[in-house]
Order: structure tokens, then C-alpha cells, then sequence
């Protein structure tokens, strides 16, 4: 049943406004114990500076094949029952919803793991780049240096 | 000669100020065209900190060149 | 700021309908960045027996103070802006929410910490039990060994 | 002899048919308060797999009895 109900694609990338209660009601199940979700917000500062508000751009043939691909892997890695992630694109502000991930699973510590592999995965991999817009009239592209801790491919 | 598509995302494109571009290339591989578009552009990054990706999937830099891709350099991501 | 907009009291009771929405909303902070939130959901089968529902039970005051002890805890622990869990008692049908947990935090780590942190603890530390109905026409009170993942007092 | 208040909660509620009694008492700690009830009411939860709370905080099992407490044996929790 649930290999049935699991969404044929796994990520999508939007440009309105992200609905957490219908995101989270895709991945009910009876035999889900567990749901695990992490949302990403737009923060008001960043590396000590002021944002106003910024803009996510994708590469969106490659964002959306490579998300799914990312939603697959947990998937096949973790005993969750489904998993599902969306990613906005366009102009955000403050306190917006940037990015939604959910897992649903019959117990937690599956929920937890396939959670932080899907967000730390697509931070890695997936074609997205973040334009902030600073309290002090400056602007750009945020290209950080590879975090650590990220699961590499 | 081979002929690609590039596609320029974020900074790159900032610094190319197009977002795509036909161009007919002699390089031999994709770090050589990188390479030879950085000169061009005056690209900031260095080709350590990018991904490349053929035909909308990763690929390595000692890859070939083939006529008819269409040929992203990644710039470091930042969605999330 | 985040201090005085903490709740009072981290963790509550209820004998009514959880609402995500509204207990994700009181986690908001312009500062926050990243929110990982736990729903603990009624199961359809429980070591293999099919379940027809539950009743949850707790020693009222005692599971107010201890809830909201594992709260402060995870604030003191962990990087986050705020915390907070709510669980149910009373009867709950298969797919209902019997407890929420949400983080809001700078970063993603410490929210996900926190919020595994709370869960864990909730379940090895709060005086409420389960009472399990099932399809084969027994029941009973759930009385689990010590889970050896469990972090302990 | 001290009179403490005594609340059962879940499987030890079922086993003594009430949720809370007022019982006069001689065991000298909280422990053998323990075993004086399990033998009455036949409780099957040995100590081991039991915590015990005064007054709605978590206690030791070798601490003493003192009258007018609230005193509750806490069966292995399930919430969550």
C-alpha cells in the first residue's frame, strides 16, 4: 500500500506560498507512528548582517531530477513509509517558508534521520542559490564554502 | 570545433550577463571550456569550488566536450 | 527578545485536538531559520497486533512539571529560540496526533537536536502511560522495558 | 506508624480496583512501602521496573516514609 500512495515524485519546486498543512497531510498513513518534518524560514540576519528579504533561483530541469533523486535515496536508505520535499523559488520575506521537508515512518528515529539526510543532502547537491538583499543597501549571491558536516555523493 | 549551450547561474550569469549563450569551443574537455569561459567572463570562481553538469546531470571535468550539450557550470548552492 | 517570548511553561496536557498550525505559529522568530517539529501519530498495529485505538493517562501535575523540566533542558542545551511539546490524554483513533514537538532555531542542527533531545526524553521520563485496544478483542497498559537509546535521567 | 497518600496509575491502578487510597504504614523507606503493597494488592511489576515520586517529584527508593506525603509508584511510562 504504501509503495502505492508514495508521491511518483518526491520534490517540487514552487514559486507560491508553501501550505505545511497539506504538505503534511500527502504523507499520512495508518501505519506512520511517526512524521518528522523540517522547515526551513527566512531569517533576519545572516553571518552577523541585516537581511531585508532574498530570492532563491534553480536550474530547474536539473533542481527537480536531482531533489527527487535526493527523496528516492532516503527513501531506499531509511524504514520510512513516505517522504516528501519542496523547495521555493522567487522572492521571499522575512519569516517565509523556504523549504519543507516531511517523513513519515512507523517509528521515529527513521523519521529523524531520513529528515536531516533530505535537507543536509539537498543543501549539498541540489542547483539552488540564495540572493540576499542586506540591511545596508548591499546585495548578492550566497556561495558557501562546503559545510563539513553535508553528506557529499 | 565543438558547438554547446551554456548556461550561466547566480554570480556567473551576474558576471557573464547573459544566461545562456551558444559558443563554438576548441576545448578538449569540460574544465578546458570552463577554463577558456573564465578568461572570457572574468569568472571569480575558481574551478575547485564549482560542479559541472551536462545535459542537466553531474559530470566530471575530464569529460569530453561534445557537440549539442547543453553544459552548466554549478556555482557553490545555497538553497535550504 | 526570544526570552521574553518563550512560553512560560514549555509543554502542556490536552484533552482536545492537537492543531499544528497554531502551535507551529507560537514558534515563530524573525531569528529563527530552521524549524524541526516531531508528531507522534496512532499507529494501526503495535509488535505486530492490529490496534483499534487508544486511551493515554498521566499523572497530571506531575507530567506538567516533568514535560516542562524537558523543555527547559533542551532551551539550556541546545542553540534554539524556542521549544515546546503538547501531548494528549484521553481516548485517540488510529491517525490521530498524540503529541507535537517543534523547535524553531538559528540552525538546523540544533533544532533537529532539541527536538530529538524532547521526544526522547518525554517518552523515557513523563508519567503518562498508553492503554491499547486491539482487534483480536484484548487490552491493556503498555509498560515498556527501558529503551537502551533512551537518554536517561 | 505514618499515614501517607498512596495513587496508582495504569496496570497497578487496575491490580488494586482503586486510584488512590490513604494507608497507615510501617515500612521504614519507600522501598519496603513498595513491597507492603505489591503483597496486598498482588501487584506484578517487580521494583526494579518501577520509579517512585513524593509529592509529584521523582524520589529514591531508600528514602523515608514521612507522614501526609503524596506518594505515587510510577510503572514504566508510555507516552509519546
Amino acid at each position: 500500500m504504501s509503495m502505492r500512495m508514495q508521491h511518483e515524485r518526491g520534490f517540487a519546486l514552487l514559486d507560491t506560498t508553501l501550505d505545511p498543512m497539506r504538505l503534511r497531510e500527502q504523507l499520512q498513513h495508518d501505519r506512520a507512528g511517526a512524521f518528522a518534518c523540517f522547515e526551513g524560514w527566512v531569517r533576519d540576519h545572516n553571518d552577523g548582517r541585516a537581511v531585508l528579504g532574498l530570492r532563491y533561483e534553480a536550474y530547474r530541469g536539473m533542481a527537480e531530477r536531482e531533489g527527487a533523486r535526493v527523496v528516492e535515496e532516503a527513501r531506499a536508505r531509511f524504514d520510512i513509509c513516505d517522504a516528501h520535499c519542496v523547495h521555493r523559488v522567487g522572492d521571499l520575506a522575512i519569516g517565509d517558508m523556504a523549504v519543507w521537508v516531511g517523513v513519515s515512518a512507523a517509528h521515529r528515529g527513521a523519521a529523524f534521520d531520513a529528515c536531516r539526510y533530505i535537507i543536509d543532502t539537498i543543501k549539498d547537491r541540489v542547483p539552488i542559490w540564495k540572493h540576499e538583499r542586506y540591511a545596508d543597501g548591499d546585495a548578492g549571491w550566497l556561495h558557501p564554502a562546503a559545510d563539513p558536516r553535508a553528506v557529499t555523493r | 570545433m565543438n558547438e554547446v549551450h551554456l548556461l550561466y547561474f547566480a554570480s556567473l550569469r551576474d558576471a557573464a550577463g547573459v544566461d545562456a549563450e551558444r559558443v563554438r569551443t576548441a576545448a578538449p574537455d569540460l574544465a578546458a571550456l570552463y577554463a577558456e569561459q573564465q578568461a572570457r567572463h572574468g569568472f571569480a570562481l575558481p574551478l575547485a569550488r564549482l560542479r559541472v553538469a551536462v545535459d542537466g546531470a553531474f559530470a566530471r571535468w575530464d569529460e569530453p566536450v561534445r557537440s549539442g550539450c547543453e553544459i552548466a557550470f554549478i556555482p557553490p548552492v545555497s538553497g535550504g
